[in-house]
């Protein structure tokens, strides 16, 4: 029912500027999920889209309606808070069922949404518990059904899954997107963690990174076209590998190499001039293939390996004093340290970054 | 002048000091004797056992050795008191007690100290609360609790002089010197001697009481308040709780402990309630109460027995409150 | 809570005018007390305090001259002089016999009978002409009706200030006062930190005794203490009655609620810490001084306060255990003591409760500073 | 630092402090602690006597006094830890003292002394003479100090203004009374208001009318409830001060004041312009409370308040004192009860305010003003002299029961009815 | 430098039994990962490890010796804490430092392992800050901190890297894998939601369920070789697939059919009988080949697709009123919703699982 409008949000504790000035564009309906490296704003600017924190500048619209000055209780929203936040003193119904009361709904329907709730979360055993007797999982359950029970208009949820085991934070989470769907009217703000999460979940992906705003898009977007390293680097786990190479323009077509290896050809319809120069070449350790050397771009030893079942994870050191190379091979291959391996990155998956780190698009040749 | 001064200095800090080197000493002392520090030892875990045994009444021995000197042991004289006759020179048994049961005073003082046991806890802790939440929501609330704070601060005799002011009475027609005359006459009613007014007087030395109180409600108060997890508060204004249902349903729940803690405490003040009816009224006009009668029999009757018969008294009528402290201390335990 | 939006309501207007209506309620009796403090002896038992602060009329009686003092003037006798003390006061009505005292307007001239007539104008000069030479050692009273603007002078405050030994008695006041502060409040705190967090049998019942204590009357304990303090001073050859003594026993009375109220504190904070304190290696004694002592800030300051305030204002317990002489006079037993032996100096008691207010408030000003807010914050998640 | 230079002035028996002086010069280096009920200007009044003592004798003294004397007298006392003397203006907190062996009795030879040389010195040695912890009488408290009670305060040039004569008798002074109510004015100024002892200045009253009303004997009875409070003449003297206290027109503020207003304000009517109140009945103590600048004998005088011309009982006063103790036997104690014995003790006290004194040997001229100058006279002229009936009862009744039932009579209890109270407290004490 | 063996731990909770005998045996130097769904008790168990429970049944042993009555200061543990339990009080710095200044450790050691702790955990920029003004992965990073700073025999970490961002939580983690090799002799017990934390780091894995242990092995075991139901689908996610199957034996080869399918042959050597009845066959999402229909034992229509960017992941309804069955494979295939897909699993990857939920070792022929 409502969109969300943030023009130039800053937010300040102090001296220290958290927000740099925020602008974002929630339509009404979407999934928005918020994600960053660790302190990087997306709590404060949850809470500020809340109404917990006053802004320190800027303009927050919910429904069109200017809100910075709109008291949190007026803006028909719910959240489910990182730190829980649950009501020491209420059972786990009473916790639920405070802000049902509060708009003084029937108690027939308290109780329904309360049982329904509790039945996603897995909770029902526990109505009667107080907080301090749950464990960790299920006090975060008890906040997210705190908020599902609610009927807002705009969901924030800050990493509402963090505590929960895989199986139930897969049905949570499809939970979530059922909720999302079957209320296409209602906004959701998340903030999560989880990559999968964040890919599943969202119609679009904010990337703040120290109070600024990366990139917004589509999780497909996000993935294949990241519009800057961090970002690159931030979307997927394991992260993208980044090696510098050496651009050369010459005949309208770049030559890319990494020191001292081999070159590949690339073109720009951004301006040629772009590929010259220091660049970075980003590729996926799931777009990495173990090939022949003599079809490879680097080559090196394995001095890590991780099995995860489905796939394996390699460390490749290909010397030169850069990072590792990490590669993703699906299956299990038992490889052991030490192991000499060449690597080649899939043609269609390769990404270049100029010396300030934004993308260039590309092709390669 | 300064000799004074340092001497002063001097006593304090030989004062300080012997407490604190008493908790470290003795802590210290523990440790040394029943080390195990390091787990692989044969006797660690024996010396554990003792040391978990020994420390809590280290920590509290201090604090029991006082409270069995200066309180225990003289309630037990209290009981024995209670038991002899004026003078103590000779044993009567329960007469003091059946002899309670008959007095007109004491009836009367029961039953008015039934009615201030209702009227003050509940007041001075619901002004204390008020003054508690509402000054934290203001620039000045600093200011504001000092004042309210005050009355606590203003020594006993300051008090009753205070409050002559405000209750002194002067025959209609003349000027009145106390202010709730002067109100009254000026809405143009009659002047009244309030303390000299049978069972109203009781509510008109109550407010002193309150008004003292207050202060002491609202700084405990006050600090319990903040130690609310702000995030709950939060998360309220988020379920739409306005501040009245945000007070009621998750501030006041949350230091509901210390709010008992307050009113048992003030309960037990008005239990004790002595110097304000005794500089005010001392007791004339049907405002007896406990604490006054007893007084009155110690030290004016020098009448022992039945000064420490009244005593006890006082400290029966305390066991319920004890009762449901202990409820409490357990229900606690179980927590954690 | 501070930076919530949107809370500059009608709702905060209503805050500030029931604060101030609370604050007004209590604060007037002792505004009252305040303003008395500065007026005159003999005004605080004729008018209210309230009238001191605008320009009241009052009916006063002066005296003019004595006949020593007449002067012969064409060949009268005349004695001049004025009746007012003050400046911006004015005369409106005169008189001279106790049943008349207004019977002429200010200016006029009333007979007083033998050839003798006195006019007192507006502004407080009277004079007194007489045919023959006035007699008697006494100057005629004058009664008159004047407007007296507010008056205030510091002399109550002088003679309470003024008296011999009031320093002296200030600093044996905080000699009682500061250790019997600090002690309880150790005492207490480890106490309440065993009851509050180490498992011992007993632990309900002791708690449910402390309760109990608090209800014992002071008065009860002092005989059977001072007998023993007596017993102990005359076998230990020592005087029964000091300092270390009124200590202890400031302490021991302070007790109960001491830990009563730290006790209750202590046991709300959470307990995680506490864990994460112990597997951390600390032992119960660090983790009381570490951890508990300076998160219970809140609770130590409020009982700081109040423990402070009662050993202050406290005489009874001072006079019985300190030797009552000079050299360990505290305050309020000097302040008592100026005060006549039939106790109706309000002027000495109403400065003198000023006096002494000040350091509680003192005290109250400087530690309300560890009532502070969201100590806890950011420690535990999960509420 | 003394008060008079000791042979300098010729009003005081300097003589009397020679001797003691040299009687006692081996006390040196002693030390008194004493505990008396003095405060305030008081105890710089006390303090000036002590000088005295301490220059003949060189023993320190220490000399306090708190709020709450009484309380704290008989902590210390029950304690184990007495001052070695101690000064309370209440016989029977001291009976009560004396009987729990508190006290030490103070010999034949002091009893001998006090007969001779008090005037109606055998009243001052019943008054000292308590039983002991034996169950034996024996004097154990020296009267030293004397407060004149039956004394009525009037403006003289209000009375002069309208033409009122001091009445010599009751029945003038009832007259009076009504004459100055029909003359518009407002008689008497009546407050029973002391905080915790509020009702104590209508005992005064009570007793002065038992005395004038009953004969002294009936007075000793009351006093010990040999005549009981239900007494018809009891009730009937109760009914005397109702005559006064409990008519609307005649006390300034109505009788509905009485019961509150304060004592220590009372006074202030007299001097009021107009005057609240023409008279005023208290103890010789009340011109502390007067406004500051009254000039006693000029501004502010007394009468005696008269006797009943009709009832041939002489011309009884009522007075109340302090009485001086030994709660330790030292040498400085017994050195300071002979010092009282000193009329120097008296003179320099005399010599300044506040002070009466029955001993007989003092010079008169040393009274520092006429009006207590005629206050001794009073005191000395007395046919009758009684102490406080309150003081004398026990601490329940007479601080406690009386000053309850006057309070309650004030407030428009029946006088029988109070009496029964009383009586009926006296009765639960037994 | 310290074994953990836990023999028939139990806890209650007054009538609650949470821990119902819990035997461990937790070899020194190694470093084993507790799953399980929430609220089975993990938490509880780690407590219980750390001497914060009593338990009231069993025996702790740490190093050999029963530890029942030793308290939590003198078992030579460190623990990070599900809730952070930071001391709000002091500064980051302060917090981490507490446990060294109670074991007495020279100042410069203090300041250098401090020092060291905060590099790894980025939180230098906030030594000086109080709990109150982090971030909640920034707290979170506080309680690691604090555990690491010590240098105790046995770790025990909760959840510790919940609130971590992906880049953090990876690099965390590999740290943590560092310290663990780093301190061979140190035993780390961890507690983690997160599958891929539990596989990369454990040594062996311990599945908690209800307060029980429900198997004890090393990741490859686990994943490879669930002992029951519980494990099969708790491991691995998406979890795994379950069909039920129908079996019967005949000439010594077991034919299992899912109702209406293709049926399989399996031969197994612990008993064929175990083969006959009612049985469950699992597979994994990342085990199931879209296949032509005629080399399919399922097929269906897509009901729901989850794009992963390196991965997708179909829900693919298989009609009969089963669970959807879950797909996931490589790539990026845009598959729409509806459209009609044929699966068959991997043969090697096929699980079965006898009445009771366990598994039956088989071979399918
Ligand atoms: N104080 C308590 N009183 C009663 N039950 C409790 C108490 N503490 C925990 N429990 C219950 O014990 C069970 C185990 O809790 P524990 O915290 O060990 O779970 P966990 O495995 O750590 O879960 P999570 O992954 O959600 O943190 C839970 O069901 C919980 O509700
Ligand atoms: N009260 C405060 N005072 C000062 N700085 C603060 C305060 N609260 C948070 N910060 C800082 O603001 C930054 C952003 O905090 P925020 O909680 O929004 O981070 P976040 O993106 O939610 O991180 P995480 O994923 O770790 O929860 C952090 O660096 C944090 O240290
Ligand atoms: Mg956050
Ligand atoms: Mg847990």
């Amino acid at each position: 029912m409502a969109s969300v409008k943030l023009s130039g949000v800053r937010k300040a504790y102090g001296e220290m500027e958290i927000l740099h000035g925020i602008d974002l564009d929630i339509k009404k309906g979407e999934f928005v999920v918020f994600v960053g490296p660790s302190g990087c704003g997306k709590s404060t600017l949850l809470r500020a889209i809340a109404g917990l924190e006053q802004v320190t500048g800027g303009t927050i619209e919910i429904d069109g309606i200017v809100s910075n000055d709109i008291p949190p209780s007026k803006r028909g929203i719910a959240m489910v808070f990182q730190s829980y936040a649950l009501y020491p003193h209420m059972t786990v119904r009473d916790n639920m069922a405070f802000g049902l009361r509060m708009s003084r709904s029937p108690k027939e329907e308290i109780d329904r949404r309360i049982a329904k709730a509790a039945d996603i979360l897995q909770l029902t055993p526990y109505l009667h518990r107080l907080p301090k007797a749950l464990s960790g999982g299920q006090r975060q359950r008890v906040a997210i059904g705190r908020a599902i029970c609610r009927d807002p208009k705009v969901f924030l949820f800050d990493e509402p899954l963090s505590n929960l085991d895989a199986a139930l934070r897969v049905a949570t989470r499809i939970e979530i997107a059922k909720l999302n769907e079957s209320m296409p009217d209602t906004t959701m703000i998340y903030v999560t963690h989880d990559q999968v999460e964040a890919m599943t979940l969202a119609d679009r992906i904010v990337v703040l990174r120290g109070g600024n705003v990366e990139q917004v898009g589509t999780p497909m977007e996000l993935y294949h076209k990241p519009a800057n390293l961090f970002v690159a680097q931030f979307i997927g786990s394991p992260a993208m590998n980044i090696v510098p190479v050496e651009g050369s323009v010459a005949n309208g077509v770049a030559s890319v190499a990494p020191k001292g290896g081999r070159a590949l050809s690339a073109k720009t319809e951004s301006g040629m001039e772009r590929l010259a120069g220091p660049l970075s070449l980003g590729v996926r350790p799931e777009n990495i293939d173990l090939v022949d050397e003599a079809k490879a771009l680097f080559s090196g030893t394995v001095t890590y390996a991780e099995q995860l079942g489905e796939v394996e994870i390699l460390y490749v050191d290909i010397g030169a004093g850069e990072q590792p190379i990490v590669v993703k091979i699906p299956g299990y291959h038992a490889i052991e340290r030490g192991r000499g391996v060449h690597l080649a990155p899939q043609k269609g998956a390769i990404h270049l970054f100029d010396a300030k780190g934004n993308a260039v698009e590309h092709q390669i040749l | 002048m300064t000799q004074q001064v340092i001497t002063a200095t001097i006593t304090i800090l030989i004062g300080v000091a012997g407490s604190i080197l008493y908790f470290v000493g003795t802590n210290w002392l523990l440790d040394r004797i029943f080390p195990f520090r390091d787990g692989a030892s044969p006797n660690a875990a024996r010396n554990h056992r003792i040391t978990t045994a020994v420390r809590p009444w280290l920590f509290l021995g201090p604090a029991l050795l006082a409270l069995g000197v200066y309180l225990i042991y003289p309630v037990f004289e209290t009981l024995r008191l209670s038991l002899y006759n004026r003078d103590t020179t000779a044993f009567v048994g329960f007469d003091n007690y059946a002899w309670l049961v008959g007095d007109a005073g004491f009836r009367e003082s029961i039953l008015n100290n039934f009615m201030w046991l209702l009227v003050v806890p509940t007041a001075a802790t619901f002004f204390g609360l008020m003054a508690a939440v509402l000054t934290d929501r203001i620039w000045w609330g600093n200011i504001a609790k000092s004042l309210v704070f005050m009355p606590m601060a203003i020594s006993f005799v300051g008090a009753s002089v205070i409050w002559k002011f405000v209750y002194d009475y002067r025959a209609a027609g003349s000027e009145q010197i106390g202010i709730l005359n002067a109100f009254v006459v000026w809405l143009g009613f009659e002047p009244q001697a309030w303390i000299a007014v049978p069972v109203w007087n009781n509510f008109f030395l109550m407010v002193i009481l309150i008004w003292i109180q207050t202060g002491f409600a609202m700084v405990i108060l006050s600090a319990a308040l903040r130690g609310i997890p702000e995030e709950t508060m939060e998360a309220a204004v988020i379920d739409g709780a306005n501040d009245f249902q945000i007070f009621f349903h998750i501030m006041v729940p949350q230091i509901w402990g210390t709010i008992a803690v307050v009113w048992t405490t003030i309960t037990i003040v008005v239990l004790k309630v002595f110097d304000i009816v005794f500089a005010m009224t001392n007791g004339q006009w049907n405002s007896q109460v406990l604490g006054n009668l007893m007084y009155d029999w110690m030290f004016r009757g020098f009448d022992f027995g039945r000064g420490a018969a009244i005593a006890i008294v006082i400290m029966v009528l305390v066991t319920p409150i004890m009762i449901s402290n202990i409820r409490r201390a357990k229900a606690e335990t179980k927590g954690h | 809570m501070d930076g919530i939006a949107g809370r500059k309501s009608a709702l905060t207007w209503a805050v500030h005018i029931s604060v101030l209506l609370l604050v007004a309620l209590w604060t007037l009796p002792t505004a009252g007390l305040l303003i008395s403090s500065f007026r005159d002896k003999d005004q605080l038992a004729v008018s209210g305090w309230w009238t001191a602060l605008t320009t009241s009329t009052q009916n006063l009686v002066g005296r003019a001259d004595g006949a020593e003092k007449q002067v012969e003037v064409d060949g009268k006798f005349v004695i001049a002089g004025n009746l007012l003390d003050g400046p911006g006061q004015t005369v409106t009505a005169f008189g001279y016999r106790s049943q008349e005292p207004t019977k002429f307007k200010a200016g006029e001239i009333a007979d007083l009978g033998d050839g003798r007539g006195l006019t007192v104008t507006a502004d407080g000069d009277y004079i007194i002409e007489s045919d023959l030479r006035i007699e008697g050692d006494r100057g005629q009273r004058i009664f008159y009706t004047a407007a007296i603007p507010p008056r205030f002078s510091l002399d109550n405050y002088r003679s309470v200030l003024g008296s011999g030994g009031a320093g002296r008695a200030f600093v044996n006041s905080l000699t009682v006062t500061i250790p019997s502060t600090i002690i309880p409040i150790m005492v207490a705190a480890f106490a309440a930190y065993a009851l509050a967090w180490m498992r011992f049998p007993g632990r309900a019942l002791l708690i449910a005794v402390i309760v109990g204590l608090l209800v014992v009357p002071l008065q009860l304990s002092l005989i059977p203490l001072l007998t023993l303090y007596n017993k102990i001073g005359a076998f230990a050859g020592i005087p029964a009655k000091g300092y270390v003594g009124i200590w202890l026993a400031h302490m021991a009375f302070g007790l109960p609620l001491a830990i009563y109220l730290l006790r209750n504190y202590m046991a709300g904070l959470p307990g995680e810490i506490i864990e994460s304190a112990r597997v951390d290696g600390a032992s119960d004694f660090d983790i009381f001084i570490r951890i508990v002592l300076p998160l219970s800030f809140p609770a130590l300051a409020s009982f700081a306060i109040f423990q402070f305030l009662w050993v202050w204002n406290d005489l009874l317990v001072a006079l019985v255990f300190l030797a009552p002489q000079k050299e360990q006079l505290v305050l309020t037993g000097q302040l008592v003591n100026l005060m006549g032996s039939r106790g109706g100096d309000w002027e000495i008691l109403t400065a003198s409760a000023f006096v002494t207010i000040v350091v509680p408030l003192l005290v109250f000003f400087s530690l309300q500073r560890f009532l502070v807010r969201g100590l806890l914050a950011g420690s535990v998640k999960g509420g | 630092e003394l008060m008079f230079k000791p042979g300098e002035d010729a009003r005081f028996n300097w003589k009397s402090f020679e001797d003691f002086k040299a009687a006692n010069a081996a006390l040196k280096g002693q030390t008194l602690t004493m505990f008396g009920p003095w405060r305030g200007e008081d105890e710089k009044l006390v303090q000036s006597i002590l000088d005295y003592f301490r220059d003949a004798t060189g023993v320190d003294v220490k000399y306090s006094s708190s709020e709450n004397y009484e309380q704290q007298i008989v902590i210390d006392a029950q304690a184990g830890s007495p001052p070695d003397v101690a000064i309370l203006p209440q016989p029977g907190l001291i009976a009560d003292l004396a009987s729990k062996g508190f006290l030490t009795a103070l010999g034949d030879d002091t009893q001998k002394w006090l007969g001779e040389n008090y005037a109606a010195g055998a009243s001052w040695v019943s008054l000292g003479s308590y039983k002991g912890k034996d169950g034996a009488a024996a004097l154990y408290a020296f009267p030293y100090k004397i407060d004149l009670k039956s004394l009525v305060w009037y403006s003289p040039e209000n009375f002069k203004d309208a033409g009122y004569a001091i009445p010599q008798t009751m029945e003038e002074l009832k007259a009076l009374t009504e004459k100055i109510v029909a003359d518009g004015g407002k008689p008497w100024c009546i407050g029973l208001g002391s905080g915790g002892a509020t009702g104590w200045p209508a005992t005064d009253w009570v007793e002065d009318f038992m005395l004038r009303t009953q004969s002294p004997d009936i007075y000793d009875k009351w006093v010990t409830n040999e005549v009981k409070f239900s007494d018809p003449a009891v009730v009937g003297a109760i009914e005397e001060f109702g005559w006064f206290a409990r008519n609307d027109k005649f006390v300034d503020g109505g009788a509905a004041a009485v019961g509150t207003t304060d004592f220590r304000d009372s006074p202030k009517g007299l001097f009021a312009s107009p005057p609240k109140c023409y008279m005023h009945r208290q103890a010789s103590f009340i011109p502390s409370f007067f406004p500051e600048g009254t000039k006693l004998g000029e501004d502010a005088d007394f009468f005696y308040l008269p006797a009943y011309a009709g009832k041939d009982l002489g011309k009884p006063v009522l007075g109340a004192g302090t009485l001086a103790m030994i709660m330790k036997d030292t040498p400085a104690s017994r050195a300071f009860i002979e010092f009282l014995k000193t009329p120097i003790a008296h003179e320099v006290w005399m010599a300044q305010s506040g002070f009466l004194t029955p001993l007989k040997t003092v010079n008169v001229e040393a009274y520092g003003n006429p009006a207590l100058k005629k206050q001794g006279e009073i005191l000395l002229g007395a046919t009758t002299f009684r102490f406080d009936g309150s003081d004398l009862m026990p601490g329940k009744i007479g601080a406690g029961a009386f000053w309850t039932g006057m309070v309650d009579y004030a407030g428009g209890k029946a006088a029988a009815d109070v009496g029964a109270d009383i009586q009926k407290a006296w009765d639960a004490i037994k």
